[in-house]
């Protein structure tokens, strides 16, 4: 896997809302195989950003570009998931009145057409796969539990789980360690890495000491565009970064 | 003072508190801690009043709240900081601090200068909808509304989550600051243990519905906090 | 039978009688009496030519025996003989004014008159009453005469015109004149241009269709008629244009007030509100209720009695809002379905409740003479009830927009629908919101009831009429949009009108829903969508 | 697919009692005891195709959380497409005698049979419409509809708009479906007599059979992971566009299933009751549909067939017993179940623990309003 | 069949009446009116020396529950007759329930005709026994050259209007000069179609309208005309199904003048109507209860009903179906009304004026009874039609030209 290749590319995107600028001609290049840490002040863009690559908010100027030339700002939210694209949401949204195990089922990678699934039948394959991530999540003494009963910290565990049923080529991760004892949030950092080995991912993460676990290149989003890159020492050395993120 | 005796909270059929009974002291931060699903919010809910509890009793300021409805806890000076933020998304930020206004006599009917001072970008998003703001500015929107009811208990729950680093230490500095003015008692639940650490004077660990650990900060050994919080 | 032979047998013997009378002698009394004779009670024919020769006889005690005939106090003995009855209850001779002592209610039967007869009395009275001594009978009777357009009316005319000092009276009395002047028999070209002129000028439907009559004609006078034939369908289209934006504002403010309070209960509080016709419902039969007793216990005040509904009506079906929320919704907020369900069993119960109260009839509603009749501006009607029913609709929505937007109240309504359990922590008393929420928009229907019952029926069913309209405006303005409720109610009332000329009223309707239906595709959050991250989510 | 216990018991009650029925009036003498007159089996044989109704908006709200206030439109187009094919085997034996046209096409002085009256002569060509015609609305409405993202409240209205314009449009004499009077005075069936006691029987015993059918269709597709989708749709319809599906698709698929077996219901309701006309369009009659769900209990498909039966049965029997209060009484039935029973009569017994169709949002309500 | 004397010591008489939903408003007061005839039946010692007895149903403005109800009366309840209908659409509803069933039917409305069943008797006005002599009074006492045929868009005035057009076009009415409107049920407002009215009627030739407007819409069509100012001396309007109870709802001093025709008002002045408007009030113990037509229109029903079950002695419905023709029984108006052979019966023909009180001054009265036609001579494919139950033709839509029974034809 060479570092040329590029799977995400995007450039000089901007995003308005009544307005206000949410993404400013934001340019920004994601490798395969890469992991990608991204941090920025509350508001600076971030899951605007993520909602525009998933298709969720169409950008005013600019272009996506996905693996070979796909342009992300054409599709809409499914075509744009069955290309490979996988995202966790900030804020945890689950099947809630669905079980565990169906929110993975449902997850699970494979044919999303309306006559297969009329007629798909639970595999070996399939139950053991929603198994291993069940044992990964620490959720399979909860299985057979509505996810509404789910405590916040165990939602989180569930959407994880769902990202990785996906087994997308790309993974957005919005804030995935939010609520997670420090234990857990070490557990997420080699979760992330170990899946990065196949795949490539984009976090975005307010906990310093998870973004330093992850040991990865770090973007700094600021009022809707770049602000510094680098390696995580680099940029939390930087006074920009300092004045308007870390704080003294 | 609120005192948390003996308290039972079921969801449904399921147990979520088993005789889970803590103090918090005016003046003091009290934190509790543990790892997903022990129960925390559930306290902080049977606290509010957000969930009806099935036994023990809950006493603030002498007097009895468990039966009382939410917002006549609230009338008592009780906020709350609700995990999920659960600010009101068509209201403006303008508007959403305004509904602490309902506990409050009519002449102090005002926003405080100082919360503005604490979250500025509040200040210049007045006029923007709850709903449209980043997760992190509604977490901002959810603390600095409950500050706007002039609470005499706070419960925290899991406020710092989804904040930029500056801000928590704000946070951080607000909290010591109220607890320093020693007229409200705050109740914090916290993931983040270098954050708790700092500011609480006792702390309160949970597992699965139960209290396991209790005591001032001084008295517990960091390290069996630390391991009751890992898997 | 009997009676159809007797008037058969009253005509042939009356008629010829009149006839010599009328031209033989000069003599005022005797005309008068002749003319009175004619005027016997059996036969309407007989009735209406008593009453044109006694306008014609110019006689001065005729104003008053057609006056008291067109009022119903014209009375007849079985020996023909007329009598009037006084305000007292007691007779007088009609010739002479003489009061009758010995006439009593058993001697007399009443003077009946039929369409016919009345158009009689109108025309006569019309140029009896040119001479009137206020200005405004004299218009009056100017615009009776120029509607019978009779060239006998045409001596009296010249006589009122000599005399006429008010401009408006005259220029009425002229058109009048020139109305009669184009039936006229023999009338010089001339004359007869003038005519057309001042009825071009005049302009309206009643002109044109005179003008039209000679406009088939070949001559000069019949070239100016079409000619103002064209240039009046010229001004008539404008107006009618005009005229079909007021119908669509009128229907479109009917709308909007029956879909304001559901803006409140469905589209603030998201209860979706089956029984919100009933509400509206109620409100009408408040207003009945209301005419009845002040009917019976302050008649002075009946005229106002629809401005004392209003508020009691709010206060009624409000009350029976507050009732409804405290014992029913408020256990099914969050539960959508259950609301459907309960508010459309409340529905049903609150029908047959006020059929059993009332009786499954319409009942009467008056409408107050300052609301009836309609106002002329130009080619323009503008009907006076529905004028005040736009601007009070206007009102209503405003004050409704105010007291969401700008009053704590309603930030705490709005901060508890979009999130109750965490309005409740910040101190709102939400059962008391709830309530008062809920109380506000059945109260405003209620008074969307006061009304509609000046324009519909006042029966059970009346808020079943309007449901389905209401939920289409509301959703079609946008959920929880004031102002879009108001432009949806509007858009989709001048649509309607403009339609319904053109495809009929079946047609305009069906093709309303439909682009309704068209319409929400494009916008699938009606009119003005509620945007951003939350509504998204 | 492993029917539970609930679903058997409710497949072998209809069935059961729909050939008990049309035995008991066939085999027994009439005034005999145990005689069923054929008074409860046109009565009993109309409440099944409500049931259909019923069926076909449960799955569709309950499964889809398609709140569908227009529904009864499927059901009344299919039953036109069953009485233009009656009309057309009335014959000669019309008021008129006219071989051709239907009596009201007469009376309003028509010459011609309007070319879509073509093919009813022929009974599989008036069934095949009576599923083709629900469907190719169903399809062309919903493709509309939930491409462009119609969801909620909104959707709602619409399909309720649909109804009520094609309540005014049936409603035209214009039309050619004979105007308000609609299609009566029927006479045979397949050769024959609608009126026949042994014809109601076998049409009784039909309709069960295919409320069973259908039944079982229903629970084929919601217990299929293509129903968890649905569910998921149901409730967090963006999230499912996240991973990849697409909820408009999904959702098409069940509305023009839904709307077919609507239409077959009402198809097999106008030979029953003997007349269709444009009052079936009124947006009550959707409404009531799906009142009839929420009575049974929204989600469980037991629940709709219950819910229609019971409420359908509580009309008939008010309507003669109270004639005067009855509305009080079924009103007070809807208030009595939407407070006490949340979850419909099927609340009562409930079994399939993991179909929650509640969003967790009512546990949320509770807590504060309590 | 139903065979009243196996119930034992009452005979039932069935009353199929909405007492809830649209039609509530109109047919509420029938039910009552069916109660009161039968509770004074039952004073003068009921029938065949046995009580009657009212049963109630309410099918609620729900055509396919009217089938069912009129079912249940028949084979559940086993009524010796039944009472009701009011729309068109109930009657065809019930129609093949009662011809089935051999069940005997009483309609009292005013309906299109067209229909002639051996199971039911036609107690309203075929059309001309009201439209037509309306029309003919406009035309002779006012002049009228002009018409708006106005109806609502179902079959009622659909016929009617059809029906008039023959005719006036025959009077030499010119095709101009008939304006045809149709509005939807519940039409609630009337500003364009008043409108469109007036600028007809301002042609510069006397206009009138000719309203088969139904139930609800006709509120708000009358509100909607005094506010533009319509008079009955410009335009008058001749109404067949507004009668006293309808205008009990409408502020009638606006209207004066305005026409309504029917074979019943009542503001009839005869010794019998006095009587029975008494009683009414009595009954109802309800001072400003109105009568109206259909409810004259179930009394002479039910009194031809009463005498038929006695000439036959039984209530054996085949008997008394062919016991009651011919028999007549005194009207409201002063007359007698005999049924037919056709199922219809013979009626005056009244107009009456609206008075500012809400009652009626009657202005015309045909100077005989008005045999019905219930098969329409200006519509070709009936004008050939008679309907004669009596043995030995026994049909319904007999073809005088070709002799044939088309349709009706009971073994
Ligand atoms: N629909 C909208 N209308 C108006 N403003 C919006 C809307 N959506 C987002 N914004 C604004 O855009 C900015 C970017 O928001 P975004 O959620 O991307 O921030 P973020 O970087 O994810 O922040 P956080 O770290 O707090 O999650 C914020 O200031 C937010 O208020
Ligand atoms: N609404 C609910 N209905 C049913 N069970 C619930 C509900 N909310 C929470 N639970 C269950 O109750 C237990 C305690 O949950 P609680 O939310 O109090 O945990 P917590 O300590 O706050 O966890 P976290 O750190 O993840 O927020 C968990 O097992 C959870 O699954
Ligand atoms: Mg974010
Ligand atoms: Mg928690």
């Amino acid at each position: 896997m060479s570092d040329t290749d590029t799977l995400l590319y995007l450039d000089g995107v901007t995003v308005t809302f009544d307005g206000f600028r949410a993404l400013n001609a934001l340019s920004l290049v994601l490798n395969e195989g890469e992991m990608r840490a991204v941090i920025g002040p509350n508001g600076a863009g971030k899951t605007t950003m993520m909602d525009v690559i998933t298709g969720k908010t169409r950008p005013d100027t600019g272009k996506v570009v996905f693996s070979k030339g796909t342009d992300l700002t054409k599709l809409d939210e499914p075509a744009i998931a069955s290309l490979g694209i996988g995202r966790k949401f900030q804020k945890p949204t689950v099947f809630e009145p669905q079980t565990v195990w169906d929110n993975l089922l449902l997850a699970l990678a494979g044919d999303r057409g309306t006559r297969f699934m009329m007629f798909a039948r639970e595999t070996a394959d399939e139950k053991r796969r929603i198994e291993s991530i069940l044992e990964t999540t620490r959720l399979t003494e909860h299985r057979c539990r509505r996810a509404a009963d789910l405590s916040h910290g165990q939602k989180q565990w569930l959407e994880i789980g769902m990202l990785l049923a996906q087994e997308p080529q790309l993974l957005l991760v919005d804030e995935p360690v939010a609520g997670m004892t420090d234990a857990e949030t070490a557990q997420t950092a080699v979760l992330l890495r170990e899946i990065n080995r196949t795949r490539s991912v984009v976090v975005v993460e307010h906990d310093m000491a998870f973004v330093r676990a992850l040991d990865v290149k770090v973007t700094v989003l600021h009022e809707g565009s770049v602000l510094s890159e680098g390696s995580i020492d680099f940029v939390s050395d930087d006074p920009k970064v300092i004045e308007v993120y870390l704080g003294r | 003072m609120l005192e948390v005796e003996k308290v039972d909270l079921h969801y449904g059929a399921a147990i979520a508190l088993r005789q889970v009974s803590i103090t918090v002291d005016v003046g003091a931060v009290t934190c509790l801690l543990g790892r997903n699903g022990v129960g925390k919010t559930s306290m902080l809910r049977a606290i509010v009043g957000a969930h009806p509890i099935s036994a023990g009793t809950i006493r603030w300021e002498g007097e009895n709240i468990s039966r009382l409805p939410m917002y006549e806890r609230a009338r008592r000076g009780v906020a709350w900081v609700p995990q999920g933020r659960d600010v009101f998304p068509l209201l403006t930020v303008k508007e959403n601090l305004e509904t602490g206004f309902a506990v409050l006599p009519r002449g102090e009917r005002k926003v405080p200068d100082e919360i503005f001072d604490l979250f500025p970008i509040l200040k210049t998003m007045l006029r923007r909808r709850g709903g449209d703001l980043s997760g992190g500015q509604q977490q901002q929107l959810s603390i600095a509304r409950a500050l706007v009811m002039k609470p005499r208990l706070i419960a925290l729950d899991e406020p710092t989550e989804g904040i930029q680093p500056s801000i928590i230490k704000d946070i951080g500095r607000v909290i010591a600051l109220l607890r320093a003015r020693g007229d409200m008692a705050i109740l914090l639940v916290e993931q983040y243990f270098d954050f708790a650490q700092e500011l609480a004077l006792t702390m309160v660990v949970m597992d699965r519905g139960d209290i396991v650990l209790a005591g001032r900060q001084e008295d517990l050994d960091e390290a069996d906090v630390r391991r009751r919080l890992s898997v | 039978m009997h009676r159809i032979i007797a008037l058969l047998f009253l005509i042939i013997l009356v008629l010829p009688a009149s006839r010599s009378h009328a031209d033989t002698t000069d003599d005022a009394y005797d005309e008068l009496s002749a003319s009175a004779l004619a005027i016997s009670p059996s036969s309407f024919d007989s009735v209406r030519q008593g009453v044109e020769q006694l306008a014609v006889s110019g006689d001065p005690r005729a104003a008053v025996v057609i006056g008291a005939l067109h009022d119903g106090m014209l009375f007849a003995r079985d020996d023909h003989l007329l009598f009037i009855q006084q305000p007292d209850g007691s007779y007088a001779d009609a010739r002479t004014g003489v009061p009758a002592k010995d006439v009593t209610d058993d001697d007399v039967k009443s003077v009946r008159v039929n369409n016919a007869v009345r158009s009689a009395i109108d025309a006569a009275l019309g140029s009896l009453q040119l001479f009137a001594p206020d200005a405004p009978t004299r218009l009056q009777a100017a615009s009776a005469v120029f509607t019978s357009h009779d060239p006998a009316a045409l001596p009296a005319l010249d006589k009122a015109l000599a005399k006429e000092t008010n401009p408006e009276v005259k220029r009425r009395m002229e058109q009048a004149k020139a109305a009669a002047l184009l039936s006229a028999p023999d009338v010089s070209q001339a004359d007869r241009l003038a005519a057309v002129a001042t009825l071009r000028a005049r302009g309206d439907q009643d002109s044109r269709s005179l003008l039209s009559a000679l406009a088939g004609q070949t001559g000069p006078v019949a070239d100016a008629a079409s000619a103002a034939v064209v240039s009046i369908d010229h001004v008539l289209q404008i107006w009618s244009l005009a005229q079909s934006v007021y119908y669509g504002v009128s229907l479109g403010s009917v709308l909007l007030l029956a879909a304001a309070g559901l803006a409140i209960t469905f589209g603030v509080m998201g209860v979706i509100n089956m029984a919100h016709g009933e509400m509206v419902m109620i409100g009408a039969y408040v207003t009945f209720v209301v005419q009845q007793l002040m009917h019976a216990y302050l008649p002075s005040l009946y005229g106002i009695s629809l401005l004392i509904a209003v508020p009691m009506a709010f206060l009624v079906s409000g009350g029976v809002g507050v009732v409804v929320e405290r014992s029913l919704i408020r256990w099914l907020y969050g539960r959508p379905l259950e609301t459907l369900l309960a508010t459309w069993g409340l529905s049903l119960v609150l029908q047959q409740v006020v059929r059993s109260l009332f009786g499954a009839n319409n009942q009467q509603v008056d409408t107050p003479g300052w609301m009836s009749g309609a106002y002329q501006l130009g080619g323009l009607t503008l009907t006076w009830n529905r004028m005040y029913i736009i601007l009070f609709a206007f009102l209503v929505v405003a004050a409704l927009m105010a007291a969401l937007r700008y009053t704590p109240l309603g930030l705490r309504m709005r901060a508890v629908t979009q999130n109750r359990r965490m309005a409740a922590a910040m101190g709102i008393r939400t059962p008391w919101i709830d309530a008062l929420t809920f109380g506000l928009g059945s109260g405003i229907a209620g008074i969307a009831g006061v009304a509609l019952s000046q324009i519909d029926n006042v029966s059970p069913n009346l808020g079943q009429g309007y449901i389905i309209d209401s939920f289409m405006v509301v959703v079609f303005g946008g959920v929880g949009n004031l102002w879009g409720t108001t432009l949806g109610a509007l858009t989709l009332g001048i649509v309607n009108k403009f339609l319904e000329p053109i495809a009929g009223a079946v047609l305009a309707k069906i093709v309303v829903l439909v682009l309704l239906i068209l319409f929400v595709q494009r916008r699938p959050r009606g009119m003005f969508p509620l945007k951003g991250r939350a509504v998204e989510a | 697919m492993t029917l539970d216990r609930t679903s058997t018991i409710t497949l072998v009650a209809v069935m059961g009692a729909a050939l008990l029925l049309a035995l008991l009036n066939q085999m027994t003498a009439v005034g005999s005891a145990a005689h069923v007159p054929t008074y409860m089996i046109a009565l009993a044989g109309k409440y099944l195709c409500f049931a259909m109704l019923a069926l076909a908006v449960d799955l569709v709200w309950g499964f889809a959380g398609i709140l569908s206030l227009g529904h009864a439109a499927f059901f009344a187009l299919g039953g036109y497409a069953m009485g233009m094919y009656l009309m057309r085997q009335i014959g000669t034996r019309g008021v008129y005698g006219n071989a051709m046209l239907p009596d009201f096409m007469v009376f309003l002085g028509w010459k011609e049979l309007p070319w879509y009256w073509h093919g009813f002569e022929w009974f599989g060509f008036a069934i095949l419409m009576a599923i083709v015609v629900p469907a190719a609305l169903a399809g062309v409405f919903g493709w509309l509809a939930f491409r462009s993202r119609v969801t909620g409240v909104y959707l709602s209205i619409i399909t309720q708009a649909l109804t009520y314009a094609l309540l005014l449009a049936f409603f035209r004499n214009d039309m050619g479906f004979g105007g308000n009077n609609g299609l009566t005075d029927f006479k045979d069936i397949l050769g024959f007599n609608v009126q026949a006691d042994s014809t109601r029987s076998a049409l009784l015993v039909i309709s069960a059979l295919l409320l069973c059918g259908q039944f079982l269709l229903a629970r084929f597709v919601v217990d299929s992971r293509f129903g968890k989708i649905l569910i998921a749709v149901r409730d967090t319809e963006s999230r499912t566009r996240f991973l990849g599906y697409r909820p408009e698709s999904y959702k098409l698929v069940v509305w023009v299933l839904s709307a077919v077996m609507a239409g077959i219901g009402g198809a097999l309701y106008v030979p029953q009751v003997g007349i269709i006309n444009p009052s079936e369009f009124a947006p009550g009659n959707s409404i009531e549909a799906v009142i009839w769900v929420a009575v049974g209990g929204r989600g469980t498909l037991v629940g709709a067939i219950l819910g229609a039966i019971i409420v359908n049965f509580g009309k008939t029997w008010f309507t003669g017993a109270l004639p005067e209060v009855w509305l009080y009484a079924l009103g007070a039935m809807f208030i009595f179940v939407s407070l006490f029973l949340p979850r419909g009569v099927m609340g009562l017994f409930r079994t399939r623990q993991t179909k929650e169709p509640e969003p967790p949002a009512v546990a949320a309500a509770h807590e504060v309003t309590g | 069949p139903a065979d009243a004397q196996a119930t034992g010591g009452t005979i039932k008489v069935g009353i199929l009446h909405s007492l809830s939903g649209t039609m509530a408003i109109s047919e509420t007061t029938l039910k009552d009116v069916m109660l009161m005839l039968i509770e004074q039946q039952n004073k003068k010692g009921g029938l065949l020396g046995k009580k009657l007895e009212a049963v109630v149903v309410d099918p609620a403005s729900n055509w396919p529950l009217f089938a069912e109800k009129a079912r249940q009366l028949i084979s559940v309840d086993k009524v010796a007759a039944t009472f009701g209908c009011w729309t068109s659409v109930s009657r065809k509803s019930v129609l093949p329930v009662f011809e089935e069933l051999n069940g005997i039917l009483f309609y009292p409305v005013q309906y299109e005709g067209q229909e002639c069943s051996r199971n039911v008797f036609y107690t309203g006005a075929a059309p001309n026994q009201q439209a037509i002599p309306a029309v003919d009074y406009l035309m002779k006492e006012n002049k009228v050259k002009r018409w708006v045929l106005a109806g609502t868009d179902y079959v009622y005035p659909r016929t009617t209007n059809q029906i008039l057009e023959a005719y006036l076009k025959m009077k030499g009415v010119a095709p101009d000069d008939i304006m045809i409107n149709y509005t939807p049920f519940g039409q609630s407002d009337w500003q364009n179609i008043v409108s469109s009215i007036k600028k007809f009627g301002s042609a510069g030739k006397k206009t009138a309208v000719v309203s088969t407007i139904n139930g609800d819409a006709n509120v708000p069509f009358y509100k909607e005309l005094g506010n533009q100012g319509i008079k009955a001396t410009d335009i008058p309007v001749v109404a067949f199904s507004v009668g006293e109870e309808e205008l009990a709802g409408v502020d009638t001093k606006p209207l004066l003048g305005h026409l309504a025709a029917w074979n019943y008002f009542e503001s009839v002045d005869t010794k019998e109507n006095k009587a029975f408007i008494k009683e009414w009030k009595a009954f109802t113990k309800n001072p400003k209860r109105t009568t109206n037509d259909p409810m004259e229109a179930h009394y002479i029903g039910f009194n031809m009903w009463v005498k038929g079950v006695e000439k036959a002695g039984t209530t054996d419905p085949d008997a008394v179906i062919d016991a009651l023709i011919g028999v007549s029984v005194p009207n409201l108006s002063g007359g007698y009304s005999a049924l037919m052979p056709n199922h219809h019966i013979t009626k005056p023909v009244l107009i009456g004026e609206i008075q500012p009180d809400g009652q009626f001054n009657i202005v015309s009265e045909t100077p005989g009874l008005v045999v019905a036609q219930e098969w329409s001579p200006y519509v070709d494919d009936t004008k050939d039609l008679i309907g004669d139950w009596r043995a030995p033709l026994k049909c319904g839509a007999f073809n005088v030209k070709t002799g044939t029974c088309t349709a009706g034809k009971k073994a």
